[in-house]
């Protein structure tokens, strides 16, 4: 049922060949989930993400130290081995210093007819930064006319868009099914859909999609009483690990919050703005309504964490410091996403997950630092985590131990609070 | 194990700088200032070092520069700080200035006795994530307003396929990004900007990266006639006190005594032997492993990192990516002026680093310049801004200009980080090669 | 019921038989046995087994259930079910101290905290990972190092004869030859044991800082033997630590234990 | 003309003696401090050569040996001797692989003996001597054995870990999943191979490549590393020595 999908994920490189031979499509690489794919696809041209592999990442050694996480260094290892040589150009949107640094590489070393760094502001959600990655995606736009030689009317990227909107609706439509008990589908099946979705023609993916939609019921339900885990932390691409917690240890991954799962889907385009102005719809669908990644800020996140309707406290664990009262009127207006750990919380309570598996990439700054706080958030509803250091060759042994460990420790959680009214929004 | 005693009689002994008295004095009153405003009713605000202090100066608040913070913790060796915030999650494999800071706020101690609590935090995009990350986490736990200050880099291609207009939006949105942040300060403090005190500081503050800069050109001079560890000391001021007078005098009373040295012929190490190039932070707690360059007649005479405090660097290092008059300086006159002015300096900072081209083709420029025989880089485990592309610029210097390089692992503060035995073995092999090279070198050339 | 705990570490391979009256009590243990593992251990497992039956002199044939754990837990051939040696642990010190309620696991590859609660269910759990992996290990090299017998190691680090050596490096292989060079130097080896016992005490309690240490503690593992951690352990946090008179299989009982639990859940479930 | 090169490393001690063309060398393992292993080493190699202290023209010391020791004329690091030593025996080498107790480095030297370019393990002890006598002991092997056992490998399994802790408790892990020792011991020297191939790549080798040092010892690590380099590599009778007779030519450089 999941061959399709499995097959795109285990060959990429040649099903994104084929793409380029059959159906003499442009391929674009890329490397951040904030790349405005949409474009790309309305020039006509398929963007496939790039992800890491298990070789340890010998050829990166001459270009970034090893304090930099495997995930890029493998990336760019692979590049410097020739895999990503058939690609058409490379794209990436500013995320985190390492992933720059692995782009400016392969801009040095590897010779794309095109590649692109776009500069996604670090501070989304606030007037000037939406102005001004609207202007940066304008330019996008002409780059990519330039490149694929015909030009991109609106009514090219509102399909694209459509096909993109829709894409992510039949995913989360599945999704859905991970709220029951037992899941309709297993973690490592749901980043099945997620990763391969990265790495082929939407269009093509929906078809199936839609196929999978009808056949999920017939197949047999999943083996029930099995403990429910979410993952959050790094970009995940390693299945193995998947497989680790739900075959060998026996727990379902029910959902996620990391940009190769969850966050690459959730969160349409506005539909209001797409008539008007389909890149200011682009905008405020990559600044707004899609969950960041911590390495993203809104700038006067702290007027709601200062009054956080979800903690009397700051979230730090530490004799943090008590609420404030802010004066009536202020120069600064509230932010309009609810925050990161927030976001995070509402997921895993909405699929009742009895524990937290924080994956963090060895060296990932943005969800190292972040790791206290979206575990402390978990802890305040009773929901126990366990971090996880991770790169990606992963050292089994340790790892299982730790995981196995976590699920024979982890037990239904009675609720502590009413998740509706005190994280207050709905995914 | 080759070991060095400082006991045996040196011969590259470095005589020490006259006017560090003038230096310690500056350094102890604001030790003295954050001391007092800990306890006073004064804001202490706390930011990066990446933050146009600019911005700050005006206010009257007491402000902190966090990587300054966390490079004295590390000065007096208090790792315990940095394990603490381990204990609470915050992995060892991050940055150390921020580990030690987050340690000594959690703890409520530090070199100035307690740790002086934020009347607001500020954070900058930019240089790397971690800095906004850290800074953030400080916010969250004092329940303090947070600001992040951003900017927008230009890069290689945007001037050459979109010329003025990528560059006038990139500037124009730092503007907006400055004058948000003067609000942000006034709400903060209630206090209103004084625009005098800020043209003014604009003005101090160019006069010293200018000054800066001097220094750093005399530094290269062959014999170089001060060493690194002079320079790591005047460093430590730029940082935490950039735009005020006492800065001004310090400098200029530096780079005057240096002159003086000049004609005189006393050097930086007596009898020279090779020159090298440091880049990225100083371990704090591993001055004696420079020391140890000393002892083998190595000196440092050029710094990419330090050239970072001045203005050139940032003029020099993004070369013909960015429009002449982005990179000319004009004396402001009123608030806009400021404000344009600072934009355009953030610009060119931010497009200048980090970016591996500029930066290559900076520390060849320099390396040139001081006429270098090797090149040293601290590779400063969990910082990835500021040794971003350590690597590719040793590569850089070995292919097209034939000098070694050495890449040295450590961190700038935490010492668990940093075997020394194996490392100043290697420093010494390192060494070695150099001059043997140098050696051939002259050879050839006579 | 009889039944078996059979716990396969890095460094020993132990295992329990315990009997339990039908369904109710605390049971006792029958027999115990302790072998180095080999480098084959379902091979291990089995002479490990073979003992322990012959110790307790019962056939193979009389055991109801057998849980295996520890590293070797996946690969022992004749086990019923496999649990985590942190779950076991727990339950295992639970079974000997009720009021546990925070243990010290110290094993030849790492080194683990557990809390559990009366029921000696883990409640939370830390595992170090970086070089202090080598916890048992690394005592294990310095004996070899200075030839002293691994159990009389703890009285020799309190005889220090001139002062306490400094061992600064925390990698196994570097600590190793650091010892090397201080032998060379004539560093009198109590000395020296002095500084490891110290150095992997430390290392242990910062370990141990990162959770509430209840004032009823344990500490298990095959270290628990060596009083050079034990006693310096218990100084520095200025609790008396309980410790079994076999701490080495601690981890066995309390696979023994679930492997009781088990079984009355399946008579629940049959009835 | 009589010159010697005396070499203390981290584990054993070695000492040549160059009589005009004739060589003698000793090796043997520390036990003591390295002064006096030093002087003891260069006593044993003099015996050897059959002349005494006094008849050495100039002497040489590299490795730990401390350069304010009265014994020695100079002191040069164990890279540039090595370049040195490997030279005298294949004069086409340009890089050099050195498998040490506790060192793993990998240096590029020009036909002169200048070294241009070279890598050392910093931090981590694996893929060093001291390793594979962790892991022989593990295995309950015998250090000399091991090289051939390893050869009759059949099974390709992954080893993960690069940190020789981590490495360690993988072995132990292996074992417990019932793997076979020579395929375990295959992958410890592809894992070591591969360790040191990226050095070595990572500072662009070139042709010919010497392996020298304890590890050049171990048959398995030899075709391990050439497998993983793609290139055929050489080794001296004596790998052991090369550090020393570096040292020991250098000395005839500097008479």
């Amino acid at each position: 049922m999941f061959s399709y999908f499995k097959d795109i994920v285990d060959n990429r490189h040649d099903h994104a060949q084929s793409l380029q031979k059959k159906k003499s499509k442009k391929i674009i690489g890329y490397l951040c989930s904030y790349v405005p794919e949409e474009i790309i696809y309305a020039a006509g041209g398929i963007p496939i993400r790039l992800f890491s592999n298990e070789e340890s990442p010998s050829l990166s050694e001459n270009f970034m130290q090893n304090y930099y996480c495997t995930f890029s260094r493998s990336i760019l290892h692979q590049g410097l081995a020739g895999e990503f040589d058939y690609m058409d150009g490379l794209v990436t949107a500013y995320s985190c210093v390492t992933m720059r640094l692995a782009f400016d590489n392969f801009q040095r070393e590897c010779n794309f007819p095109y590649t692109r760094f776009l500069y996604l502001p670090g501070i989304i959600d606030t007037p000037d930064a939406k102005a001004f990655y609207h202007k940066e995606l304008r330019r996008f736009k002409r780059d990519m006319e330039d490149l694929f030689g015909r030009n991109i009317t609106d009514n090219d990227l509102r399909d694209a868009i459509n096909v993109y909107d829709e894409n992510r609706e039949l995913i989360l439509e599945i999704f859905k099914g991970r709220k029951e008990s037992p899941p309709n589908i297993s973690g490592e099946e749901a980043y099945l859909l997620t990763l391969s979705s990265m790495l082929t023609d939407k269009a093509e993916h929906n078809k199936m999609l839609k196929t999978l939609i009808k056949d999920l019921p017939k197949r047999k339900p999943l083996k029930a009483g099995v403990n429910r885990v979410m993952i959050v932390g790094s970009p995940l691409d390693n299945l193995k690990l998947l497989r680790l917690i739900e075959k060998d240890i026996g727990a379902y991954v029910v959902t996620d919050d990391t940009c190769t799962g969850t966050r690459y889907i959730m969160g349409t385009t506005p539909t209001d703005l797409m008539d008007k102005d389909p890149l200011k719809a682009l905008v405020q669908r990559y600044m707004i309504s899609r969950p960041p990644c911590p390495t993203k800020h809104s700038p006067n996140r702290w007027i709601e964490c200062m009054t956080c309707p979800f903690r009397t406290v700051s979230c730090f664990a530490l004799n943090p410091s008590p609420k404030r009262t802010l004066p009536k009127s202020l120069p600064f207006p509230a932010p309009e996403r609810i925050c990161r750990f927030r976001y995070a919380l509402q997921l895993g309570i909405n699929h009742k997950v009895e524990g937290v598996i924080a994956l963090i990439q060895k060296f990932c700054d943005p969800h190292g630092y972040d790791y206290h706080h979206v575990t402390q958030a978990f802890q305040d509803v009773g929901i126990p985590s366990v971090p996880i250091e991770i790169d990606n060759m992963v050292s089994i042994g340790q790892v299982r131990t730790r995981i196995e460990a976590f699920i024979e420790m982890i037990q239904p959680v009675d609720y502590l609070i009413e998740p509706e009214i005190k994280a207050g929004v709905e995914i | 194990m080759a070991k060095f005693n400082k006991g045996k009689e040196d011969k590259h002994y470095s005589p020490p700088l006259k006017c560090w008295g003038l230096l310690k004095e500056v350094n102890d009153a604001y030790d003295e200032r954050i001391k007092a405003a800990i306890d006073s009713k004064k804001p202490v605000i706390t930011a990066t070092g990446m933050i146009p202090q600019q911005l700050i100066y005006p206010f009257d608040v007491v402000y902190i520069c966090g990587e300054w913070y966390g490079s004295i913790c590390g000065f007096h060796r208090d790792v315990g700080l940095a394990e603490t915030a381990e204990k609470c999650g915050f992995f060892h494999e991050l940055c150390s200035y921020a580990r030690m800071m987050l340690g000594s706020m959690i703890e409520d101690r530090g070199f100035l006795g307690r740790y002086p609590k934020p009347a607001a935090v500020i954070g900058t995009e930019g240089l790397c994530v971690g800095q906004v990350k850290w800074f953030e986490a400080l916010a969250r736990y004092h329940n303090v307003p947070f600001f992040v200050m951003d900017s927008a880099p230009i890069m290689a291609h945007d001037y050459k396929n979109w010329g003025e207009e990528a560059v006038r939006d990139s500037v124009e949105f730092v503007a907006r990004q400055c004058g948000n942040a003067i609000d942000f300060l006034e709400w903060v403090t209630g206090q209103k900007l004084d625009e005098e005190k800020f043209v003014n500081t604009m003005k101090i503050m160019h006069r010293n990266e200018l000054l800066w800069d001097d220094l750093l050109d005399l530094w290269g001079k062959n014999p170089s006639p001060i060493t690194i560890r002079n320079l790591f000391t005047f460093e430590n001021l730029i940082i935490s006190l950039p735009a005020t007078e006492d800065t001004t005098r310090v400098l200029e009373e530096g780079i005057g005594e240096v002159h003086e040295r000049i004609d005189k012929g006393i050097t930086g190490i007596e009898n020279e032997e090779v020159r090298l190039l440091w880049n990225a932070q100083p371990g704090w707690f591993l001055l004696d492993t420079m020391e140890y360059f000393r002892s083998q007649g190595a000196t440092f005479v050029a710094s990419p990192y330090l050239a970072l405090w001045g203005s050139k660097y940032r003029f020099d290092s993004v070369g013909d990516s960015i429009p002449q008059w982005l990179r000319e300086w004009k004396d402001p006159e009123n608030f806009d002026e400021c404000i344009w002015e600072l934009a355009k300096g953030i610009t060119t900072q931010n497009s200048a680093r980090p970016r591996l081209d500029a930066t290559i083709e900076e520390i060849k420029r320099m390396a040139i310049k001081a006429e270098v025989d090797g090149g040293v880089w601290h590779a400063v485990r969990g910082c990835k801004g500021v040794s971003y592309g350590a690597l590719g610029e040793r590569e850089a210097m070995r292919n097209d200009l034939a000098i070694p390089g050495f890449i040295m692992e450590g961190s700038q503060v935490d010492y668990r980080d940093f075997s020394e035995g194996p490392i100043l073995r290697q420093i010494r092999v390192f060494v070695e090669q150099v001059k043997r090279i140098k050696k051939r070198r002259i050879a050839k050339s006579s | 019921m009889i039944t078996v705990g059979i716990d396969i570490g890095s460094m020993s391979a132990d295992a329990v038989i315990m009997e339990f009256a039908e369904g109710i009590g605390r049971g006792k243990i029958m027999s115990y046995a302790i072998i180095p593992t080999g480098w084959d251990s379902a091979e291990t497992s089995k002479k490990c087994m073979d003992l322990a039956l012959k110790k307790a002199n019962i056939k193979f044939s009389d055991i109801e259930y057998i849980v295996s754990t520890g590293y070797g837990r996946v690969i022992v051939p004749f086990s019923n079910k496999n649990i985590t040696e942190i779950s076991c642990h727990a339950k295992g010190a639970n079974w000997n101290f009720p009021s546990v309620r925070t243990i010290l696991d110290m094993g030849g590859q790492d080194c683990k905290v557990i809390t559990c609660d009366e029921a000696g269910k883990v409640t939370s759990f830390l595992m170090n990972d970086k070089c202090a992996a080598g916890a048992g290990r690394s005592m294990e090299i310095m004996a070899k190092l200075v030839d002293v017998p691994l159990k009389s190691i703890g009285e020799h680090s309190f005889q220090i004869v001139d002062k306490q050596a400094m061992i600064s490096s925390t990698c196994v292989l570097f600590a190793r030859s650091e010892v090397m060079e201080l032998l060379r130097e004539g560093v009198h080896k109590n000395d020296i044991l002095a500084g490891a016992c110290d150095a992997l005490t430390s290392r242990v309690l910062t370990l141990l800082s990162r959770t509430e240490v209840q004032k009823d503690f344990a500490i298990s593992g095959g270290i628990a033997k060596n009083i050079g951690i034990t006693k310096r352990v218990e100084e520095r946090l200025g609790l008396q630590a309980k410790i079994a008179d076999e701490p080495q299989i601690i981890g066995a009982i309390g696979a023994a234990v679930f492997a009781k639990d088990t079984i009355l859940k399946q008579r629940e479930g049959g009835q | 003309m009589k010159v010697a090169g005396v070499d203390v490393g981290s584990s054993t001690a070695k000492a040549v003696v160059l009589k005009d063309d004739a060589l003698y060398y000793s090796l043997r393992l520390l036990k003591n401090t390295w002064k006096v292993e030093a002087e003891g080493i260069l006593e044993m190699a003099l015996e050897k050569a059959g002349i005494g202290r006094k008849d050495l023209d100039f002497v040489v010391a590299t490795g730990v040996v401390d350069d304010d020791w009265e014994g020695v004329d100079d002191w040069l690091s164990d890279v540039s001797c090595s370049a040195n030593g490997a030279l005298y025996h294949f004069p086409s080498v340009r890089t050099i692989i050195d498998l040490g107790a506790e060192t793993s480095r990998v240096n590029k030297c020009d036909e002169t003996g200048i070294v241009t370019d070279y890598k050392v393990n910093q931090k981590c002890a694996s893929g060093t001597g001291m390793f594979l006598e962790l892991v022989a002991s593990a295995l309950e092997i015998d250090m000399d054995e091991m090289g051939d056992l390893g050869l009759k490998s059949t099974k390709d399994i992954g080893m993960n870990s690069t940190c020789a802790v981590y490495a360690e408790s993988e072995v132990v892990s292996l074992i417990h999943l019932g793997e076979k020792r020579e395929d375990i011991l295959m992958a410890v020297y592809n894992m070591i191979a591969s360790k040191t191939a990226s050095m070595a790549k990572s500072i662009k080798f070139q042709e010919d490549v010497v392996l020298i040092g304890g590890g050049a010892r171990n048959v398995g690590v030899r075709e391990a590393l050439s497998k993983a380099l793609g290139v055929k590599i050489l080794v001296p009778e004596n790998p052991q020595i090369v550090n020393a007779l570096g040292a020991a030519l250098e000395a005839k450089e500097l008479v």
